[in-house]
């Protein structure tokens, strides 16, 4: 019986491959453009106006704190009706871009918050302008504290683009939905699913880590 | 009307769900397949456009549907009379009905045993099978499953549940990725279910089409072509 | 589906949803709680100086960290009978929340511990303390202060993720929404619905998060630079 | 009407300065004028609110009434470029405050480039002769984290002398120093004082106090309490509350 | 086997003692041996060594050669229990390290409790007391963040006391404060000397080594490279290393 299945699984390897390259294609679309809004609104989010910077938190929040489910809905089906009208892919991308700048502003946020104010002064002291004072002084040190925690972002947002399956997508999950069909073992074709998983995610994992190190080595080991 | 609109765009739109055989499925070779599946083909090859198939799950078929996404809806969906104050129903254009089954060495023999307080029944979230489990056994632990039949057949399967409750052609055509013999499928239904297309109340067009279509399949012996290779026999696992 | 948008309809699934909500709730307490547990323990594994415990602490972070958790989920619900565990769902549910959880409150744990000063250790050995000692009276208590708020943020995500147990039919308030969908063939109201839900948790949580740093006397961020 | 910011003024003038932190009063009716070319030592208990009278001149710290008049521009009005004043104004902080990514000579030059927009080779080799000039031609390419305490607050020194300002405030720049290092900060503040400078420097090293400044002023509790040359000052302080701090500070 | 710890020997006594960090030689064959009730005070240039000298006696660094006998117990040897040893020395430390979570009196009656096993009344009581010495009786239930830093160190210094150690080390314990809490602290230290404690003090306050110390060793590079009484050492330094540090502290 198991024989059988796995057999039968193997047939179906095109479709897993099918799979995993949509999801690798989804998430790196999607971190790439998310990273470089995230950053865009964790600088607006820190910057002086108090509008503008509400109003990010405010989104922020709301994208925090609903299922990414329900957004890539509205996106992809109530959007229309606003005459909007997205395919599936381009609206998987849309959702999935806004929810990683949105949890990657706040790492940035916290990042540019963790640089000495005395920096940020020296800066203002010689007369550098905003844009120099983010670009050669704030940025720079705020990546050390930003990188490990962007990296791990990073896989969570892969593990999140499964979600876009319920606009119609084939990704690495649907497949397993849809091989399960044939193979009625939800154990073993999900632990396929998780492995496939796993080869994408772990090196980021690993590169988190080393990144951890690298900026923790400045502080010394602590030996408690 | 809508049917221009095809026309002109030179292409069918359906939204279906993968739920399972025999009703709509995806092959080895990654081919979707299935009764409604060729159904649909065939409605496509009427109107001579092509088709495409949009492939959602059960959360999303409905916004396809009433979003525009899609002209029509092909799933084994039971036009209840709730749903059918959303979409437009065509005519069935078969029938079926739940049942019980569990696995073949169980202790629970037929649907009265079934009855009995704490039995844990699976059924198929959002699924008629859902409702009619629940009049039928007011005393048993109900549990709704998501993500298609099969499932269901894993659960009882593997003892997460007593017996399961779902429709019995899903069930037969299912339960041939088992050895045979793996489950017992109670002989009395629960329910005597009509199955239909969906389509939007704007679409009056489409919907009057559609239901022509059903009359003249059903006439020329189309429909009983295809629901005696899919539904009624296991001719089509010689093929897929 | 918004210009028939039926609020009527709604409040007639409200009981509906007030069960699903009070359902996730507790159980992502519980799941919290759970998570809580095996986080300490892990954490305090993978700050051992030698590999026996520290290593299988990392491998199971790095695990659960790189695979999504579905699989789990069916990893357990599936994998648990083959080994002849047959548990409720709603007990397979809360575990793989725990277990997955888990793993992440393991770091959080992990950072807040080694953001402790050094000079704050090396006071506790200054005065002969313990190893144990310096924990739980020095280190331990600071860690905590500085652990709420990313704590309180993965609890949040809990939260959410516990939506994906109504897969092994556990009625919480995800479910709710998908009922209103699929009897009534109303997503946008059962989605909207849902939606508005989790965000009221969520801002519960992060009141409760701004809370505790204002009881704990954490400083408040700088608005701007 | 007419400009108050013109006519015969200090290089800083304030006029009843007064500035609150919520409820603390920090700076109190502040009047003080600093001549071009004067050096104007700040000393007095911790809290006194010395590092916010100097933060006020470059506008880290805005004040609340009164008028602070620097190089003829006041601050506070529209019409004063703060980014372009605070080029003409040096700030060495305590805390050296230097860019930790970036080498000494990239210390030294980012300003200029960005700020000044003076062309880079240019701007290099003016920051080379700076270092060298604090005693560092063999640090330009190193780090911060690679320079001892003394060495980070004079290639602070030469990152603010870069910028070619008209004015120098020092907070407390050698308090974060090893006895060792202090000198040879000292004496680098000593050329800048000599070669004319404007110099506002808070600081409680009283050999530099002796050597340089014109003028000590003595605060306590955000005022002004006594001002004068550093031998009066020194030898003999007018009131109560300078002879304690002043008998405290001498004493070890 | 002779036990070397036994027979007459100094309160800390270093024979020989060398410590690498790395490649780094940083303790270079130190032999020392300071009495009981005696007042040691360190001094030298940055990195020579200083703290990690008296870092060694707690057990805070481990040495690689040499014997380093503490109150009679020979560091590094399996019979001698370090967290014991470790109540019987106090350690100031430059930063103060008080514990942020408690008040002023938990901070001094933590250990006492936990480590000594005094009964939590008796130990709030010698707290109180400790903190009256040290000038702090109003300040018991103030947290570390209230205080200034003159006042945190006093706590720290308390927090030692409360332990009734047989010997205090002090590693630069005013360095980090204002000039005018210096000499709170430095009055906290002198009237612990004089009671009779055996204190080793990095310090380069020649006020305080002057007044209570019976011995000044000067360390370069890792090496003992002078030891002698402070009117010996401040005023007839004997060699060039120490005379051209000496010069440079104490000229301004
Ligand atoms: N950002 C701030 N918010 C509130 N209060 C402040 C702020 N900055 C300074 N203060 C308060 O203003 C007063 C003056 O501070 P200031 O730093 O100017 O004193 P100082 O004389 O430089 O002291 P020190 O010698 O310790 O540097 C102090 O009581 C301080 O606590
Ligand atoms: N953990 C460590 N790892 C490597 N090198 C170290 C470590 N701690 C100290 N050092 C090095 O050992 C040498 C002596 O350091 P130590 O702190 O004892 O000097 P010090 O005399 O106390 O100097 P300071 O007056 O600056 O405190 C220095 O060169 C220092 O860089
Ligand atoms: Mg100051
Ligand atoms: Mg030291």
């Amino acid at each position: 019986m198991i024989w059988q299945q796995l057999q039968s699984l193997a047939g179906s390897y095109p479709l897993a491959l099918r799979g995993l390259g949509m999801t690798v294609m989804l998430s790196l679309i999607s971190l790439v453009l998310g990273t470089l809004i995230g950053f865009g609104l964790g600088i607006l989010r820190t910057g002086g106006n108090r509008l503008i910077s509400g109003l990010i938190g405010a989104w922020v929040d709301l994208i925090r704190g609903t299922p990414f489910l329900v957004q890539i809905f509205l996106i992809f089906f109530i959007l229309p009706e606003l005459g909007i009208e997205l395919d599936a892919f381009t609206a998987g991308i849309i959702a999935l871009t806004n929810l990683a700048a949105c949890f990657i502003c706040e790492i940035v946020v916290a990042g540019i918050r963790s640089v000495p104010t005395g920096q940020v002064e020296a800066a203002l002291a010689s007369g550098l302008s905003r844009w120099h004072r983010m670009r050669q002084v704030v940025l720079p040190q705020a990546m050390r504290i930003v990188l490990p925690p962007l990296v791990g972002q990073y896989v969570l947002l892969i593990k999140d683009s499964s979600v876009v399956s319920a606009i119609g997508l084939t990704d690495l999950t649907r497949v397993g939905w849809l091989v399960v069909q044939r193979v009625p073992n939800g154990l073993l074709v999900f632990f396929l699913v998780g492995l496939g998983y796993f080869i994408v995610c772990y090196p980021l994992i690993m590169l988190a880590r080393r990144l951890e190190q690298r900026m923790g080595a400045a502080h010394g080991e602590v030996q408690l | 009307g809508t049917l221009d609109e095809i026309t002109k765009r030179g292409e069918l739109r359906v939204a279906v769900q993968t739920q399972g055989p025999p009703f709509s499925l995806v092959g080895a070779a990654g081919e979707r397949t299935g009764s409604s599946v060729e159904l649909a083909e065939l409605m496509a090859k009427e109107m001579g456009v092509k088709i495409t198939f949009l492939d959602f799950d059960w959360d999303g078929l409905i916004p396809a549907l009433l979003s525009g996404k899609a002209d029509l809806l092909v799933a084994d969906m039971t036009p209840t009379l709730a749903r059918a104050m959303k979409v437009a129903f065509t005519k069935p254009y078969m029938y079926t009905g739940s049942t019980v089954f569990t696995k073949a060495d169980s202790k629970f023999k037929s649907t009265e045993d079934c009855k009995a307080k704490g039995t844990k029944i699976a059924v198929l979230l959002g699924a008629t099978g859902e409702k009619e489990a629940k009049t039928a056994f007011p005393d048993a632990d109900i549990k709704s499953y998501k993500g298609g039949g099969p499932l269901l057949l894993d659960a009882v399967n593997n003892g997460q549940a007593d017996c399961g409750v779902n429709d019995v052609s899903a069930v037969k055509g299912q339960s041939t990725a088992y050895p045979a013999g793996s489950f017992t499928i109670m002989p009395d239904m629960l329910s005597k279910e009509p199955l239909a297309f969906a389509t939007r109340y704007d679409e009056q067009d489409l919907l009057t089409w559609m239901n022509l279509f059903l009359d003249q399949v059903s006439l020329d012996g189309r429909l009983q072509k295809n629901l005696d290779y899919w539904v009624n026999s296991d001719d089509w696992k010689k093929d897929h | 589906m918004l210009e028939n948008f039926s609020f009527r309809t709604i409040v007639e699934y409200l009981p509906l949803f007030g069960q699903g909500l009070v359902t996730t709730v507790w159980l992502s307490l519980l799941s919290f709680a759970g998570a809580l547990a095996v986080g300490i323990v892990l954490s305090a594994m993978n700050l051992q100086r030698g590999w026996l415990f520290r290593v299988p602490a990392k491998a199971y972070i790095d695990a659960v960290r790189a695979t999504p958790l579905l699989a789990q989920l069916y990893f357990l619900y599936f994998g648990l009978p083959r080994l002849g565990i047959i548990l409720p769902e709603l007990v397979v549910g809360i575990l793989a929340l725990s277990l997955n959880s888990g793993a992440y409150v393991a770091e959080i744990i992990r950072a807040g511990i080694l953001s402790i000063p050094r000079g704050q250790v090396e006071a506790g050995v200054a005065s002969g303390m313990t190893y144990v000692q310096r924990m739980r009276l020095v280190i331990l208590p600071q860690a905590f202060k500085v652990t709420i708020p990313p704590l309180l943020g993965q609890a949040i995500v809990l939260v959410k993720d516990s939506a994906l147990l109504s897969l092994i039919a556990v009625a919480e308030l995800t479910r709710a929404g998908q009922l209103l969908a699929s009897d009534r063939f109303m997503p946008a109201e059962g989605f909207v619905t849902i939606a508005a839900f989790y965000l009221l948790l969520y801002y519960g949580l992060k009141g409760l998060a701004a809370l505790s740093g204002r009881w704990l006397g954490l400083q408040p961020a700088r608005s701007s630079i | 009407m007419t400009n108050p910011s013109k006519g015969r003024t200090g290089m800083i003038e304030f006029r009843g300065v007064n500035k609150w932190f919520g409820a603390l009063n920090v700076l109190k009716d502040i009047t003080l004028s600093v001549e071009p070319r004067e050096v104007v030592v700040v000393c007095g208990p911790s809290g006194s609110g010395k590092s916010t009278l100097i933060r006020c001149i470059n506008g880290l710290e805005t004040i609340r009434d009164g008028d602070l008049v620097v190089d003829g521009q006041r601050l506070g009005d529209p019409a004063t470029n703060m980014t372009r004043l605070r080029t003409e104004i040096g700030f060495v902080f305590q805390s050296f405050n230097l860019y930790p990514h970036k080498t000494a000579l990239e210390n030294v030059t980012l300003a200029p480039i960005h700020v000044r927009k003076i062309p880079r080779a240019e701007a290099e080799k003016a920051g080379r002769e700076l270092l060298a000039k604090v005693g560092l031609a063999d640090k330009v390419n190193a780090y911060p984290a690679q320079l001892s305490g003394g060495q980070q607050q004079r290639v602070a020194i030469a990152r603010c002398l870069g910028m070619r300002p008209k004015i120098m405030l020092f907070d407390e720049p050698t308090s974060a120093l090893d006895p060792e290092m202090i000198s040879e900060v000292l004496d680098v503040m000593v050329a800048v004082a000599e070669e004319g400078m404007t110099m506002m420097v808070v600081t409680h090293e009283m050999g530099f106090a002796r050597k340089v400044a014109q003028r000590v002023v003595f605060m306590d509790a955000g005022a002004i309490v006594e001002s004068g040359t550093p031998d009066e000052f020194f030898s003999h302080p007018k009131t109560d509350r300078s002879r304690a701090f002043l008998s405290k500070i001498l004493r070890h």
